[in-house]
C-alpha cells in the first residue's frame, strides 16, 4: 500500500540488499530516535530498523510527555478545563479553548454575542499564524537551513505580542469564557494587528523565496512521504495533510459554528501530490489566507458586548457535544459529556496530532534516514497534542 | 634559502616556521569564527550574536575556548578509547600538513614543493580518515552513520575538486602553487597587464567546481549530512566535548580557512598583486615588502572566499546523501573533466 | 481548480443568547433512515439531534461489520476518533472531599448517554462523510465481565493507535488488533487510567485548599456569615 | 522575464537580511540592559490587596491547581458607629500563593469579588530554591505597587463593563 515510487525503490532495495546481507551475514541496525533528538519537536521516540540507511520499520513511541488531561478534565469545572486545553498544542493555544467552550456553549444553549464572535475568530486566526510561522521556519532547520527558524521566531514575537496585549497571556491566553470573551481588546490592537499582519506577508514572501524556492528543499521534498487520499481519510489526517492530498475539507468552510470565517474572502488550498512539499507548501498558503481573514474581519467587528448573559456559577445541562474546528494543526475536537454538574463528566480530546502521526509506521517504510525527518516535519506534529 | 630567513640559525627558523605555522592556522580560524560564524550569521538572522565578552563580544571566542577547556574529557564507556582519543588530532594535523605548501610572499613560505598542489591534495584526504575513526570508535550509531556519510562524501568531492585543479595545472603548466601564483599575476588577459590573469575568469567553470568541492570537503551546508544536527544530532562529533570538540571545531574553520588560502591562490592571484602595477615582471624583481603585504593581500582574498562558502551555508537546506552522491558522479564530475578537456584543447591551440 | 465558497449557512447576527436550532433537519433524517436500512437489526437505537449530530448504537457482535457497511454503503470514510466512556459516576468526586471527614454519599447509578446503553462501559466512533462533512457517532456496549469488542483495524487502518490507547485507559479488549501494547504509560503499569474507578493520585495526594474555612471567634457563636458585607 | 533560480533569491534574502540588522539595528533585545515592558494585560505576578480581602476562600476554591492557601480567623472589632454592636470581621493569618504550582490562568483574579486579587506584569522573580516561590501575604502585598491601571479598550467596546 505505499506509494508507487517508494513502493519501487523499497522493493529494489530489499530485493538488491537481500543477496548482499546473505552473503556478507549483515544485519539491519535499530536506530533509537529520540526521545531527546533535535527532529521531534518535543520527546518523541521513533524506533526504526534500518538497513544501510534505509528505513526497514519505524515506529513511534508516545507517551514520554502523556499528561492526562481527559482524566485531569473530570476533576475540574468548566472554567477551568480551559486552562488545560490551553497546554495541548502549546504553539497555537487559543484555538484549543474554542472548540471546548463552543462544545459547552451548545450544551447550554448560550451563543456568544457577535463581538466576541468576531474576536475570537480573530484571535483564532492569530495563534494559527503564530503557529504555523513557527513550522515554516523550523522546517529549515529540519532540512538543514538555520536561517528560516530565526525569521520566523523574530515575526510570530509580533503575532504573540499581539495576543499577550489583548488576553494577558503569550501561550496560555484562557481568554475564552462560556458565553464570551473574558473582556474586550484594548485601545489600539486593532492598527497594530493590521501592521503586524502586512509584517507576516513579508515574512512569507520571505520563507518561500529562502526555503520554498530553493531547489534544494524542493529536491528534498518533492515526491517525499507520499500519502493518498484514501489513505489519508481512512487514517483520519486533517488540517494541511489532508489538504495536501487532494481532500478539499476544511472545517472553517464546511461546518456552521457561532464563528465568523464565512463573513470573510479567502480561499481553501489543497494540493494534489500528497507529498512532503504539498504539505508544506499548504501551510504556508494557509498563512497567508489567514492574514486575510484577519485583515478582513478587523474591519468589521460589531460594537456590542463581548459577553452574554450566562449565570456565575456555570453548570452545564446533560447532554453530549461534539464540536471540532480546522486548528493549526488539523481538526481538533471536544467530545464532551456532561451529567448537569460543574464539571465535565468525560471529555475526549481528538487531537490532530495523534492521528497525524499514527500514519508515521506506514509512511516511513522504505524512505531514509534523513526523509525521516523531512516527513516528521512535514506532517508537523506537536507532542503536546500527540500525547494530550 | 631566502633572504628573510638568511640570517638566522637552522633551529631558529624551524621555530618561525612552527610559530609561523600556527598562526596562519589558527588566526585566520579565529576570524573566520568570529566575523562570519558569531556575527555574520546573527546578522542574517536579525540578531546581533554574542556582545557581552569584551567590546562587541570581541573576546568571546576566547571565553569558549576557556570553557571548551574546562570541561571533562568524556569517553564514553563502550568507545575504543585510544582510537577515540587520536581522531581529532588526525583531522587537525591535516589542517597543519595543508597549510605547508601555501605561500603568502614571495619569500614568505614555510616550503616551496615543485608539487605542491599534488601534496595538498593527498594531505588534505587525511582528515577523512580522521573522522572516520571518530565515527567508528564513539560507539553511537549516529556517529557511525555520521562518520560513514562523510568518508562517502569526502571521498566523493575529492574527485571533482583535483579534476577542477586540473584546469589550472594546465593553464599554468606547474604544480608549483608559488609559480601558479606567478603565473596568474605576470600574465596579462587579452593583452591587458593591469588585471593580471587571474585564473577565476580564465577557470571559472573549474572555479565554481572547487568552490562547491570545498563546500562539501568542509561539510557545510548543503552538504552537511555528516554533521547533520537535526537527524545525526552531531554526526561524527557527537560523543565529543571539552578540548577534544574543541580541537575539531578548530579544525573544521582552520580547514576552511586553509581551502580559502588555496582557492584564492589558484584562482584569484594568491598573495599578489598584478605585478604590472610596479613594473615587476618576475619573482625575483618582486620587492621585498611584499613578503609583509602579500600576507595581508591573501588574508583578504581568503575571507573573500570563505564570506561565500559561509553565505551558502547559512542560507540553504541540506541535500540528502544520495542525491549529493549523485551530483558529484553524475553532475560535477562529468563537467570538470570537460573542462579539463577545454582547457587543454585552448591550451594547444593558443 | 478550487471551488469557491459555498454560500454557507450564516448564523443570525444578533447578540441574542439563545441558538435558533433549526427544528427538522431533513438531511440527516433522510440518513438516518438510510443507515438504519443498510444496517438493519444491528441498530439499537439511536439519537439524533437537529443542526447538530447523529448518535445510533449498535450491537457489540455487529461493531465491526456494521462500521464496514457504513463506510461502505453510506460512504462515511473519514475516520474522526475512536474512544470509551465509563458511565459509571466516580466515587472520588473531584478530590474535594475533607479526608478527616467521613466520605459523603454519592448517586453511583449509571446513566448512558445518547442513544442509551445497558452496560457500564461503551465504545464509540466517530466517523464522518468526507463529501457532504456530516458526521456520526456509533456507540457499542461492552460488557463488565469480557469487555471485548471486534478491532476495527480491517475496516480504517488509522483505528490502531485509538484502540491502543482505548485498551490501556478503558482495559477494553479489541479482538484483532495485531499490537495491543501500551501507548502512553510503561509497559508494568498496572490498572486502567480512565476507568471512573481509578483514583487520581494528584487530587488524593493532599488535601483541597478550599476545605480550609474561617476559624470561628473563640467561644463565640459561629453565626456562619463569613463575610460580613462592609469590607469593601 | 527570466525566473530567477530559487538558489540565488534564498542568498539575496539572506544578505538583505544582513544589510537590514547592520543599518536598521537587530530586532532582538539585549535582555539584562534593556527591556521590554510587557503589555498591561500581561499575567507576571499576582498582587495582593489585603485591604478588600475577605477571606472568603473562593479564589482558593477555584485554582485549578490547588496552589492558593489561605488560613483567617473571626475577631471583633470595635463597632463603626458609636454604641454599635461589634463586629465580626475576618483577618487573615495567611495568604500563599505557590508560584511553583501555579499555572497563571487568572481565574483566582477573576473570581475575587471584593477586588483583593490584580495582575501585575512584573516578570522578575525567579528564585534559585523552589521552596522560594511560594509567596506569603507580605510578599504578595509588596506587588501591589507595580499593578497598572486596566488599559482603555478598543471602540465599540461596551462601556457598561467595568
Amino acid at each position: 500500500m505505499l506509494g508507487d515510487r517508494q513502493q519501487l525503490s523499497y522493493i529494489a532495495a530489499q530485493a538488491a540488499d537481500a543477496r548482499l546481507n546473505l552473503e556478507l551475514e549483515t544485519e539491519g541496525m535499530t536506530l533509537n530516535i529520540g526521545p531527546q533528538h533535535p527532529a521531534t519537536h518535543g520527546t518523541l521516540r521513533i524506533i526504526a530498523r534500518l538497513d544501510g540507511e534505509q528505513v526497514v520499520w519505524a515506529e513511534p513511541a508516545c507517551g514520554y510527555m502523556h499528561r492526562g488531561y481527559e482524566k485531569l478534565a473530570e476533576v475540574r469545572t468548566f472554567p477551568q478545563v480551559t486552562t488545560l486545553v490551553n497546554r495541548i498544542d502549546w504553539l497555537g493555544s487559543f484555538a484549543n479553548e474554542v472548540p471546548f467552550i463552543l462544545a459547552a456553549e451548545k450544551l447550554m444553549g448560550v451563543e456568544a454575542p457577535t463581538r466576541a464572535q468576531y474576536i475570537r475568530t480573530i484571535l483564532f486566526e492569530l495563534s494559527r499564524i503564530a503557529n504555523v510561522s513557527l513550522f515554516l521556519g523550523d522546517l529549515g532547520v529540519q532540512l538543514g537551513a538555520i536561517t528560516p527558524v530565526f525569521l520566523a521566531f523574530r515575526d510570530r514575537e509580533y503575532v504573540l505580542n499581539l495576543i499577550e496585549s489583548a488576553t494577558g497571556g503569550r501561550f496560555h491566553p484562557n481568554f475564552d469564557r462560556i458565553g464570551g470573551l473574558k473582556d474586550d481588546l484594548p485601545a489600539g490592537w486593532i492598527d497594530e494587528t493590521r501592521a503586524v499582519m502586512k509584517k507576516l506577508r513579508g515574512f512569507c514572501d520571505q520563507i518561500e523565496d529562502l526555503l520554498f524556492g530553493n531547489e534544494i528543499f524542493q529536491s528534498r521534498t518533492r515526491g517525499i512521504g507520499v500519502i493518498p487520499r484514501d489513505v489519508a481519510l481512512q487514517y483520519g489526517l486533517s488540517g494541511a495533510n489532508l489538504r495536501a492530498s487532494g481532500v478539499d475539507w476544511d472545517l472553517r468552510r464546511d461546518q456552521s459554528l457561532p464563528m465568523m470565517w464565512n463573513k470573510a474572502d479567502w480561499k481553501v488550498w489543497t494540493h494534489p501530490d500528497g507529498d512532503s512539499f504539498a504539505r508544506c507548501w499548504i501551510r504556508l498558503q494557509e498563512t497567508r489566507e489567514s492574514t486575510k481573514i484577519v485583515d478582513q474581519l478587523l474591519g468589521s467587528i460589531p460594537a456590542g458586548p463581548v459577553m452574554a448573559k450566562v449565570p456565575k456559577i456555570i453548570k452545564v445541562p446533560e447532554g453530549e457535544a461534539w464540536v471540532s474546528t480546522e486548528n493549526p494543526l488539523g481538526e481538533m475536537g471536544y467530545y464532551v459529556v456532561s451529567r448537569g454538574d460543574l464539571g465535565p463528566f468525560r471529555v475526549k480530546i481528538r487531537s490532530a496530532s495523534f492521528n497525524n502521526i499514527s500514519i508515521t509506521p506506514w509512511l516511513l517504510r522504505g524512505v531514509y534516514v534523513p526523509d525521516i525527518v523531512t516527513i516528521l516535519a512535514s506532517l508537523y506534529f506537536i507532542l503536546g497534542d500527540i500525547d494530550r | 634559502m631566502s633572504p628573510l630567513l638568511a640570517e638566522i640559525p637552522y633551529w631558529g627558523e624551524s621555530l618561525f616556521r612552527v610559530l609561523g605555522g600556527l598562526v596562519a592556522v589558527l588566526l585566520p580560524a579565529g576570524t573566520i569564527v568570529y566575523v562570519f560564524l558569531f556575527k555574520m550569521m546573527s546578522f542574517m538572522q536579525s540578531r546581533l550574536g554574542p556582545m557581552e565578552a569584551g567590546p562587541y563580544g570581541s573576546m568571546q571566542l576566547f571565553a569558549e575556548v576557556g570553557k571548551w577547556l574546562q570541561k571533562e574529557d568524556i569517553v564514553p564507556e563502550r568507545a575504543d578509547a585510544r582510537i577515540f582519543k587520536m581522531a581529532p588530532i588526525i583531522v587537525l594535523l591535516s589542517t597543519f600538513l595543508l597549510v605547508v605548501v601555501v605561500p603568502f610572499g614571495p619569500d614568505a613560505l614555510f616550503t616551496d614543493l615543485e608539487t605542491g598542489i599534488f601534496y595538498a591534495l593527498a594531505v588534505s584526504s587525511v582528515s577523512v580518515l580522521g573522522i572516520l575513526i571518530a565515527g567508528w570508535s564513539s560507539a553511537n550509531k549516529y556517529s557511525l552513520l555520521g562518520g560513514l556519510r562523510a568518508a562517502g562524501q569526502l571521498i566523493a568531492y575529492e574527485l571533482p575538486m583535483v579534476l577542477a585543479v586540473m584546469g589550472v595545472v594546465i593553464q599554468a603548466g606547474t604544480m608549483n602553487l608559488q609559480k601558479i601564483v606567478v603565473a596568474q599575476n605576470s600574465g596579462s588577459m587579452f593583452g591587458i597587464d593591469a588585471v593580471g590573469h587571474p585564473y577565476l575568469i580564465s577557470q571559472f567553470v573549474g572555479f565554481v567546481i572547487f568552490m562547491i568541492a570545498i563546500q562539501a570537503e568542509l561539510t557545510q551546508a548543503p552538504f552537511d549530512m555528516p554533521i547533520a544536527e537535526s537527524e545525526l544530532v552531531s554526526g561524527y562529533m557527537t560523543e565529543y566535548s571539552g578540548f577534544r570538540f574543541l580541537i575539531f571545531f578548530i579544525g573544521e574553520f582552520a580547514t576552511a580557512g586553509v581551502f580559502a588560502m588555496i582557492a584564492s591562490v589558484l584562482f584569484l592571484g594568491g598573495w599578489g598583486v598584478p605585478f604590472s602595477w610596479f613594473g615587476w615582471t618576475s619573482i625575483d624583481e618582486v620587492d621585498n615588502w611584499m613578503n609583509f603585504a602579500g600576507p595581508l593581500i591573501m588574508f583578504t582574498k581568503m575571507m573573500l572566499i570563505v564570506f561565500i562558502i559561509m553565505w551558502i551555508r547559512f542560507s540553504y537546506p541540506r541535500l540528502r546523501e544520495d542525491q549529493l552522491q549523485r551530483f558529484a558522479w553524475k553532475g560535477l564530475i562529468p563537467v570538470a573533466l570537460a573542462n579539463i578537456m577545454v582547457t587543454s584543447i585552448l591550451k594547444v591551440v593558443f | 481548480m478550487l471551488p469557491k465558497l459555498p454560500s454557507a449557512e450564516v448564523r443570525p447576527l444578533s447578540s441574542n443568547s439563545e441558538i435558533t436550532t433549526p427544528v427538522v433537519d431533513a438531511a440527516r433524517e433522510e440518513l438516518l433512515v438510510a443507515i438504519k436500512s443498510s444496517l438493519g437489526d444491528a441498530v439499537v437505537d439511536s439519537h439524533l439531534k437537529p443542526g447538530d449530530d447523529i448518535w445510533i448504537r449498535v450491537r457489540n457482535d455487529a461493531w465491526q461489520t456494521s462500521i464496514k457497511k457504513l463506510r461502505d454503503i453510506n460512504s462515511f470514510d473519514y475516520f474522526c476518533f475512536l474512544s470509551a466512556i465509563d458511565w459509571m459516576p466516580s466515587p472520588y468526586g473531584r478530590g474535594e472531599d475533607d479526608p478527616t471527614e467521613p466520605t459523603p454519599q454519592r448517586d453511583m447509578t449509571i446513566r448512558s448517554g445518547y442513544a442509551g446503553g445497558e452496560t457500564r462501559m461503551q465504545v464509540f466512533v466517530r466517523i464522518v462523510n468526507s463529501k457532504t462533512h456530516i458526521g456520526l457517532n456509533v456507540k457499542a456496549d461492552v460488557s463488565d465481565a469480557v469487555p471485548t469488542i471486534d478491532s476495527l483495524i480491517t475496516v480504517f487502518a488509522g483505528a490502531n493507535w485509538h484502540e491502543r490507547e482505548a485498551h490501556e485507559m478503558f482495559g477494553i479488549e479489541f479482538a484483532g488488533h495485531p499490537d495491543l501494547r501500551k501507548m502512553y504509560l510503561p509497559a508494568d503499569f498496572e490498572g486502567h487510567p480512565m476507568r471512573k474507578d481509578f483514583p487520581l493520585l494528584a487530587r488524593m495526594v493532599k488535601p483541597w485548599p478550599g476545605i480550609v474555612d474561617v476559624e470561628p471567634l473563640p467561644g463565640g457563636d459561629d453565626s456562619g456569615d463569613s463575610s460580613d458585607g462592609d469590607a469593601s | 522575464m527570466p525566473k530567477v533560480p530559487g538558489l540565488v533569491k534564498g542568498l539575496g534574502v539572506t544578505l538583505g537580511t544582513l544589510f537590514n540588522t547592520a543599518t536598521k539595528g537587530a530586532n532582538t533585545v539585549q535582555y539584562p540592559h534593556e527591556k521590554e515592558t510587557p503589555p498591561i494585560r500581561s499575567r507576571g505576578v499576582i498582587a495582593l490587596h489585603q485591604d478588600n480581602c475577605t477571606s472568603c476562600m473562593l479564589c482558593s476554591r477555584s485554582c485549578p491547581d490547588w496552589c492558593i492557601y489561605i488560613e483567617a480567623h473571626k475577631e471583633l472589632a470595635p463597632p463603626r458607629r458609636e454604641g454599635g454592636k461589634p463586629r465580626q470581621v475576618n483577618l487573615l493569618d495567611r495568604f500563599d500563593i505557590d508560584y511553583a504550582l501555579c499555572m497563571y490562568c487568572g481565574i483566582c483574579v477573576e473570581v475575587c469579588p471584593f477586588d483583593a486579587l490584580f495582575w501585575s506584569p512584573e516578570y522578575e522573580y525567579s528564585e534559585p530554591n523552589i521552596a522560594d516561590l511560594l509567596h506569603d501575604k507580605t510578599k504578595l502585598s509588596e506587588w501591589m505597587e507595580t499593578v497598572p491601571e486596566a488599559p482603555a479598550l478598543e471602540t465599540g467596546a461596551d462601556k457598561k463593563k467595568k
